[in-house]
Parts: C-alpha cells; structure tokens; sequence
C-alpha cells in the first residue's frame, strides 16, 4: 500500500506546486467535458422528455435504444468520429481531428443518451401526475415539454451529474480523437493513462486524485444551483 | 505551425520527446505534435492522412507503407535492442544465453508462464519471429502458460511481475520502468533482437494537405548531425537507451 | 360573447374501457348552453371518468363526442377544468394562474389584472407568492378554480369543487359558479352535497355503475326521479355496497 | 381492551414555523379517552397540521406533545391516521391493507381476515385485487379508512375523512366510525360537514388562523360557542377572505 | 467511409461464423458486467435508498460525493484495484489479480456510486409522497426503505441500467486488473482496444456493433421485465 500513501504525496505535491502544466490539462478537462454536457443536455433533456410525452409506433424500440445506448462504448464512440473526421472521412477537410472540438463531439455522442434516457425516466413519472393537469389547460406539446423540464428541475439535475460523470471520468473517446498531445489534447484521463502505461502509477493515482477533487467540487457547486432550483417545491 | 507526427508509445514512455522537442522548437519555431499510439494504429493514422510523420519501429510494415505510395521517403533514425526479461527465479533456466529463440524453446519446454504483447506491435511482431526460429507455436497455448495480454509494452512488464513470467521487452520501456519490476534480464545481445526505429514522410501525393515541408524539416533535423547528438544525450539513471544510427 | 359556442355537445353511445372492464357503458346525451348540469351518482359511478372523457382528457373505447358548435376549432381551447384532485404546478400560486394564461396566448400585461382578481375572488390574494404546493387542500381547491375563472372558458367543467372547502368558502365558490354561469359559461360539475346540487342545478344527470340512468331537469328529479336507483340514491341509499347486510345502516 | 390506553393526549404551548410563518400558535389542550373529538375551522385555519403533528408527522416548534398513558412505549404504534389525500402504496387494495398489518407484525393467517372484513365494511370487498391507484378518489378515502380499521388502534385521526363520498357511503362510514368509538377508539377528526360534526361530535375544537379558540363539549358549543369568530363559522361567514365587500354572499 | 461499411461487414461476418473466441468473450462480458451490475445494485439501490431517507449531520457531503462519484475514472478505480490485489498488496495471497473476480470487483467500484446516486433521486422525490403515509404506518425504516425500493422499481430499473452501461461499456479499470489476456480474462472491450492500437479499425468497429447488439438486447430484456414490474402501477 506503498504506492497509494506515495499517490496521495503525488497529488499534494501536484497540487502543492500547482504548475501551469497540470493547470492547463485540469482545465482542458473540465472545459471539454463541461462543453460536451451543455451541448448533451441541450438535445438529450428535450430529447428523453419528448419520448417521455408522446405516444407513437415504434416508441418502446426507442426507449429500449435509449436505455442501450446509455452502454455506448467510448472506444467505438471514439472511432467512428475518428473515422468520420479522419482526413480520409467526410468531414476530413475541416480539419477537427486531434483537436479539443473532436473530443468535445465524440463525449456528446457518449453522454446524449445517458441524459435522454435518465431524462426520460425522470419526466415520464412527472408525467403520469401532469399529464391531464396540462392537456387541460391546453398546453401544446412544446409548453407541456417546457413545463415538465423545469419542474422536473432538480431531478434532471442528477441526470445531469451522471452524464458529467460519465464525460469527466472518459479516456477511451477522447483519447482517439484527441490523441493525447500535450498542451493542445490532453487531459485528465489521458494523461493518467500516459503514466499508467509509462509505469508510474503513484503519479497516476494522484492525478487521479485530483480528478475526483475536481468532481467532487462540480458536484458541490450542482448542489449549490440544486438549493437555488428547489425554491418553489414543497418541503 | 505545428505537424503532427504518430509515434509509437515505447518513445512516448521512454520520455524520448519530451528531451527532442524542446530542442527542435528552440530552433526552428515548429511545434511538434506527438499522436503515440500502437504501432498498428500509427501505421493507420498516418496511411488515412492524419499525420504528417510516422515514427515507428517496424521495418517491414515502414517500407511496405513507403512501395505503396503512402510515404515518399523513409530513414533509419536509431536503435536500441530487445531483451527477454524474468523473474530471478528462471524457473526454465535461461538466464545468460545469447541466443533468444533457444532460450524461447527452453521456456516452451517446461511451460513456464510468458506474457505476451499480443497486439500485433513491433514488438509482439519480433518475438512471434523468434517463436518461429524457435520452432515452438505457443499460440496453442494460450491461455495456459502462454498469455497473450493485448496490452502495452509498460502494462505487459506490470502483468508479468503479478505472474512471474517472462517477456520480451524492448530496452527503453525496460530502463524507465525496472525499478518498479521484479524482474531482471536474462538474455540480450542477440543479433536477433536489435530493434531498429525509422522516420518516414507521408506522402503529399496522396494526401495534399499533409505539411510535407514541415514535417521534412523535423526529419532532417533528427537524422542531422545535431539531432542525433540529441537523441545520443537521452539518458534515464546514466543509461543511453537509444542509439542514434542515421546514415 | 362575440366567440361563437362551441356547444351543444352530445355524447352518442359512448362506452369506456380499462382492463377489460367497461367501467361507462353506453351514455348516450346531449348538453346545451345555460343550463347548469350537475352530475351525481354513488362513488365508483364513473362521474370523474365522464367528465374527463367531455373534456377531451380521455378518448372513448366506443362511440362519440361531439362539440355541434365547434366549426373545425380545437373545442379544448374553450374549456377549462376543476379536477377533483387538482395538480399544483411547482411553482408559486400567481405563477400557476400565469402559466395557464400564458398558455392561452393572453398578453402579459394583461394578465397581471387577471390574476389578482382570481385570486381576490377566491380570497387567495395573500398568497400570490407562496409556493402552490404548501397550500392546504381547501386552498388548492381555490386555487384551481381561480386558474379555470381567469380563463374565461366557455364550458367550464366542476369535479366536487367544494369537497374539502369549508361552509363560508363553499357558499361563496357556490356564488362565483353561480356567477360564471350568469356570464355565460355552461357549468357541468358533479357533486355529492345534495344541498349544493339542488341549490346549484338546473339540470340533473344521475350516473350508475357507469349508466346514465336518468338526465332530468333539475326540478322534475328532485321532485322524484324516475329511475328507483336514483331515487334510491336521494334516500341516501347504498347502491354499491356488496353485502348490504354485513354492513347495516345505524338505527 | 388489555392493552392500557398511551391516552391521555396533551399539547403544551405548541406552535409550528415554517419559512418563518407561525402556522400553528402556542396551542395547549388535553383530550382524554372516551368523547370523540372533532376539530372545525376554515380552510388554512391549520387542522391538519395539528393532527399531524399529535400524530407525531411533523415536530413543533416550540412547546411539546405528551402522550401521558405511553408509559415509555412508541405511542405511534397505537394510533392511525386517514389522511386529507390518503396514498395509495403501488400495490392491489388488498396489498395495501396487508402491507399496513404487517408492519404491525400480525401473523399472516390472522391478516387474511382482517383484510376481507376491512374491505367488507367500506363497500370495497370486489376490488380487493384491483391496483389501488386506480380506484375513484371516494373509494381511495374508503380504502384509508379500511387500512386504519384494520389495524385497531387506541387514537385514529381523520383528515375530512367523507370528502369525497356519496351520501350514503358517508352515512355507512359515520357507521363505522361511531362503532370504533364505541369499542373504545379515541376518534379525532376533522370536517367541514356541519351536519357530519353535529351527529359525530362530543367534544369541539375550533380553530382559526393556527389558534385553537375553543375548545367545548358538543352541546355548547352548537348551543352557542363562546368565541365571537366560532359563531361566525356556524353562521356560515367568511373568516378569511381577505376583502370582504369584493365578494359578497349571494342574496 | 468504406471503414464504417467494412465494419458493419466485420460485424456480420463475426455473428455468422460465429467462432468459439468471440462466444467466449461475449459470455465473459456478460457474465463480468452483470455479476457487477448485480452486486452493485444489492449494494447501491439500499445505500441510495438511505442516503434519501434518513436525516443526518453530514447528509448534504454524502450526496455530493454519491454524485461526484459518478465520475470516477475507471482508469484510477483499475489502478486501486490493481494495487489492492497485487502480490506486493494487502490481498495479493488471494491471487486474484488477471482473474475475472477482480474485474467484477474494479465494475463493482465502479457502479455502485452510479446506481446508488441515481436511486437516491428516485427515492427521494417518492419519498416526499409517501414519508408521511408510511411513518404513520409505523414503517420501521428498514421496512419503509423495502416498500420504496419496491414501489420505485421500474424507476430504479433504468437507474440499474445505466450501471449497466457503464460496466459493459468500460474499458480502462478491466484491461489494468483483467490484463485483457486471450482466453482468461478478454472482454469486449478489451477486444476492441486492441483491434483499435493494431490499426485494424474495420474489426474493432464490428465488434463494437456486436457489442452495442448485446446492450439492446439487455435492455430489451429489461424492457420485458418492466412490463411484469409495472403491473400494480396505474396506467
Ligand atoms: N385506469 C383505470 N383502470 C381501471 N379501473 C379504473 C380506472 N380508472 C377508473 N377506474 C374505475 O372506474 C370506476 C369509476 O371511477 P370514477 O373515478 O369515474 O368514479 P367517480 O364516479 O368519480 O367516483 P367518486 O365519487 O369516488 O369520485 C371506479 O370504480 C374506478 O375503480
Ligand atoms: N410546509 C409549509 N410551508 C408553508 N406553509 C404551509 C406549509 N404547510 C402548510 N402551510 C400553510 O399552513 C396553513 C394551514 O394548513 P393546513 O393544511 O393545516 O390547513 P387546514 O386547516 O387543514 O385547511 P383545509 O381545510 O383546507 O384542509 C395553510 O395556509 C398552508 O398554506
Ligand atoms: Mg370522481
Ligand atoms: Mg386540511
């Protein structure tokens, strides 16, 4: 147990001497990931609500799909936008590739379903109390999909965090359309695997270390805007 | 201006670039970037167009990648060797030998467990050869004795401490990793094992966008006098790892 | 009015079923403009059901419903409904009432004045910015029907709105009822206060196990019901109980 | 009964906050065993909230609540409670009794009987399979009061436990609860039926803005309670609207 | 884009000649991620559970952390692991490194904080409904926390899958404690990785549709199982 009194050195000694380089790859990270769920929660929480809300043929497969693909696996999520924005794949000429915008598009793909189906999930026990309520008053689709999203608000909030969690904590997307190049691609998970494979797992552990510090305080500043969301529900 | 160069993860790990490109970059302003993947997936990397450079250290899948247009040039860069490492105990006695593929048919005879790369690398590439020398196919084996870990140079030494196996090892990943192995070397020197690494330009021809001027000069600085002095100068605890060999 | 009624509406043998269970069977009847219509019947009757299937919440298994007035408009927009238990959305009572408003396109700076009458009406009007959902029941009660009067609705559908209001609230909620439908709103609303029906109806519906066993107006019903069962049910009879001997009204 | 009573109930100067509104102020009162207890008031006056808080739901802010008889037991055990908007667990009406029994840890075989005579005495024998979430609001009110039978406690609370049921029901549930009373359960309830609480009541609480204003035996009080704002209540005014000339009662 | 068509070729030709490896690995993912997914979930849906009901000091950090730890990195969790279970660790004599056991124990890790963050938010917003009913009950809390696991279970099923998808589709802690070695401990992922560092795109595409194949048929199954759950429930 050498090795995780040494991580626990590492890490404070990483933190302790904050260099720009850690800084730089921490940022990376939380920028690509925190990009990556706004965008994912943008389409994945109408998304899974609007399953939640209508009724149509074929529904059942999508939500089965929906639930599936919460299993995405971030290697083939990885290759796929590598092979689409590989200079030899359609989007080749925009030259994305090895870029942060790269990572930041395979995690949308990885963390949209996890939000759609969580959403899904959340709306549709919404759902079954509103469903009446709102056709009543004649809400539109639209204005019922609306209504359920905000006061669905602090559930949705940890659907959120799961899809965070899922994108913060991802290397095997990230690290093929990224390809892990120091200070343009790489990031928190990355470079742990760098030092996995370089055989320094004290330095790895701490870096990993650090990574969950830094969950832990997006997880914490969630719980700060949850408090400010719950205002306007009972208890 | 940068150009991305797909390398192989045992120069990656060895520390090799973070020693050369601050030294390239001092002097001619370009930025290099270093995509390190499996030698496999460098190859492909590099044959779709998404590097400008390849720096593997696989001969035969270089110049193949050069005949069939993909590159327009390929140079020898350096060398280091391979090794077969193993627990002190040697429980098939090979410690000393010279020759590694009698050694590979002496753990084959008594079925002692070798970790293999299995992942089609440069390095798996060369000890399947000596297994052919060898006359052994241990792949019948697999899963018993011979354990094929699909894995990384630095992940397979790790699996074969926890298993008390042997492997074979390329130098540089052996010398920035030993101190955390229980293992030691047990054959090296074999002519066998020298283990050539190359720079190859990709081909503009093929792929037009590729910074071909660029990427040349980082070529040429590499096999220049100063930037094998460079490499010459890469050292872990005094120990050279590798050996410039540019003509 | 200058909007055109989307009344009569006539429901043509209608049946609903759940489960295998034909929980309305067959109610075949038409409602006009003016006439408050209250409907009544024992619990279980399939009242709630009845009223949600007029309203549009829920699609016949069989049958028809039909707004004669509605000329190709959505005949919901014209609606509005007190459920029995009415839902709160999470959020503060004048934001509820706004929400509804907004859904119906008004203006806002219209309606501004729309809820604070709504809520003066139903003496809501000190708790404007109090989360709907701490209400007390009696006072979510209010609050949808404060919701359904500011909007204005042409058909105005009533599940025991006074259920849990207390005498004095009852009596005024009875007086905005009896307001509405002076301003033209058709009341169809179901209750079991007896005393509320035969001060509020004008015309009676008497539902069982799912029939319509009688539609009268309200002074030929009170006066004696054709239907034994309804007559029954004004003697304060069970009409539900499985055993009625296991279970014997006190003497 | 074996069991001594965890009666008599006291409440010291009890009040209860919430968003820093005083809800419930400073209320003392002591009811003891036999007279069952009813508790009026206008809506938001703050009756369930103080039968939740007897019941030990909710903790005061200020002030205690003292079970005298408890002698050291958990006096929850003894009670039961209807609630204003009873849930119903995700299960079969049956299930929901079954699940309530045994928590009381009453030996499976025991239940079985107990489950059929509690759906027999509320009129809900033929659902007893049926998922209780979908039963009518009326047979939803019936099934709590069946749970809480079933489960023979010293103290049952009522929350306006005949809101939402027909007539008849009513009168049968009335039954049932006098009959409880008479095998020795303590009743406090609440209701906004008049009626009801003339026929039901020995002893009367009033309260009013979360101020218990008085407390008599029934006789007095409807003779003439001693608070000007109970005979108000009796009378049928309005105690909290806000402004009282924008709503009149009706002539 | 021929890749993508090569793949899905790949794919094809892998499930019609269906060769005993590829039976092997797809039942050793099976059996890893589900053996995770049930301990997890014996382990995460009570824990969650009374996170959500029970009031105590330091509540607010448990929930945080819960949320946070959703985004554990399977690379770091590997790493633990790892050094848990190595010879030079406190259980090395149990010799379970390069073993299936310790991949289940890595997912395990893993999972767990995902289910159980996730069931803690199912069974809080039941718990504002039913707190009350079931207090007055006389639910004990053991008792009452059994009736919201029950009565939130097709809820909580979706909460189980998205661990579910995580396990199947995790790359990073299996291959560290696992070895990804043929024949003992490869999983699919594992596979594709190293399809993926061989350069051989077109076969670790196939195999990841095979592997998204087996995700939709889990969830189909837990689709189905819904369906039997859901009786009881209104609608
Ligand atoms: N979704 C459903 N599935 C099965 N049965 C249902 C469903 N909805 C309602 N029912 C049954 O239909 C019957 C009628 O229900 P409804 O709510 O219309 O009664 P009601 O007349 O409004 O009674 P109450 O006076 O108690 O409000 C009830 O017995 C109820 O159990
Ligand atoms: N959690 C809460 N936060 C703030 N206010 C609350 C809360 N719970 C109840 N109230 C307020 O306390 C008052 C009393 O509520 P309570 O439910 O006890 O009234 P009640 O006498 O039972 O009324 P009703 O006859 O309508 O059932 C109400 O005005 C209500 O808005
Ligand atoms: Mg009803
Ligand atoms: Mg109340």
């Amino acid at each position: 147990m050498t090795d995780i009194a040494e991580a626990f050195a590492a890490a404070f000694s990483l933190v302790y001497h904050l260099d720009s380089d850690l800084g730089e790859i921490v940022l990376l990270s939380l920028q690509v990931s925190v990009g990556a769920v706004a965008v994912a929660s943008a389409v994945g929480l109408p998304l899974g609500a609007a399953v939640a809300l209508f009724r149509f043929p074929g529904r059942g497969a999508i939500v089965v799909i929906l639930n599936a693909l919460m299993g995405l696996p971030p290697v083939v999520v990885g290759l796929v936008v590598y092979l689409v924005l590989s200079r030899a794949g359609p989007l080749g000429v925009l030259g994305l590739l090895f870029t942060p915008t790269a990572m930041v598009i395979a995690q949308v793909l990885l963390v949209t379903p996890i939000i759609a189906a969580l959403a899904r999930q959340v709306i549709e026990d919404l759902w079954v109390e509103y469903e009446e309520q709102l056709r009543s008053l004649g809400a539109t689709p639209r204005r019922a999909l609306m209504a359920l999203l905000w006061d669905g608000r602090v559930s949705l909030l940890t659907a959120v965090l799961a899809g965070f969690g899922r994108a913060i904590a991802e290397v095997g997307a990230v690290m093929i359309v990224g390809g892990n190049i120091d200070h343009v691609t790489r990031v928190m998970t990355t470079a742990i695997a760098l030092e996995v494979s370089k055989g320094d797992l004290a330095l790895a552990l701490g870096l990993g270390i650090v990574l969950v510090a830094l969950s832990i305080a997006v997880s914490a500043a969630a719980a700060l805007l949850r408090g400010t969301l719950a205002q306007g529900r009972p208890r | 201006d940068f150009i991305t160069v797909a390398s192989t993860t045992s120069t990656q790990n060895a520390g090799l670039f973070d020693h050369l490109l601050p030294l390239f970059e001092a002097e001619t302003g370009i930025e290099v970037r270093v995509v390190a993947v499996g030698t496999g997936q460098a190859l492909r990397l590099a044959r779709n167009g998404d590097a400008d450079l390849l720096l593997v250290h696989d001969r035969p899948s270089e110049e193949a990648f050069v005949a069939e247009g993909y590159g327009s040039a390929r140079f020898d860069l350096m060398y280091n060797d391979f090794v077969v490492v193993g627990p002190a105990s040697d429980p098939a006695g090979i410690a000393g030998m010279g020759d590694a593929a009698a050694a590979l048919a002496g753990i084959a005879a008594v079925e002692a467990p070798f970790v293999s790369r299995g992942d089609d690398s440069g390095t798996h590439r060369r000890e399947r050869a000596r297994w052919a020398a060898a006359g052994v196919d241990p792949t019948g084996a697999s899963g018993t004795w011979y354990r094929e870990a699909g894995q990384g140079m630095g992940a397979t030494l790790n699996t074969a401490t926890m298993m008390e196996a042997y492997t074979l090892a390329d130098r540089g990943t052996w010398l920035s990793m030993r101190g955390r192995l229980d293992l030691r070397i047990l054959v090296e020197g074999d002519a066998q094992l020298r283990n050539q690494y190359g720079v190859t330009l990709v081909s503009p021809e093929r792929h037009p966008h590729v910074k071909a001027a660029l990427a040349r000069r980082f070529a040429e600085w590499l096999i220049s006098p100063g930037g094998q002095a460079a490499i010459d100068g890469f050292t872990i605890d005094g120990e050279r790892l590798f050996i410039p060999n540019a003509n | 009015m200058t909007v055109p009624s989307i009344l009569p509406l006539e429901l043509r043998a209608v049946s609903f079923e759940r489960d295998r269970q034909r929980l309305l069977k067959s109610v075949s009847m038409r409602v006009a403009s003016g006439p408050k219509t209250i409907i009544m019947g024992p619990n279980g009757a399939g009242k709630s059901l009845l009223l949600r299937l007029c309203h549009g919440l829920i699609a016949p298994s069989e049958g028809t419903v039909l707004w004669h007035g509605a000329a190709g408009r959505d005949p919901l927009r014209f609606q509005a409904m007190v459920m029995q238990r009415p839902v709160m959305l999470r959020r503060s009572v004048a934001a509820n009432i706004d929400f509804a408003l907004s859904l119906r396109r008004i203006p806002r700076p219209e309606r501004r004045q729309l809820i604070a009458d709504a809520l003066e009406r139903t003496g809501l009007g000190a708790f404007a910015r109090v989360p709907a959902r701490v209400l007390s029941f009696g006072e979510q009660q209010r609050l949808a029907l404060a919701r359904s009067w500011a909007l204005h609705p042409q058909v105005l559908f009533l599940d025991e709105p006074t259920a849990n209001l207390d005498p004095a609230a009852t009596h005024v909620i009875e007086g905005v009822i009896e307001a509405m439908a002076e301003e033209g709103t058709k009341i169809i609303m179901t209750t079991h206060d007896l005393g509320q029906a035969r001060r509020l109806a004008d015309e009676v519906m008497f539902l069982h196990r799912g029939r319509l066993l009688e539609h009268a107006a309200a002074g030929t019903f009170f006066a004696g019901p054709q239907n034994e069962l309804a007559s029954a049910f004004l003697r304060g009879e069970l009409l539900w109980w499985e055993r009625r001997e296991l279970t014997p009204p006190r003497a």
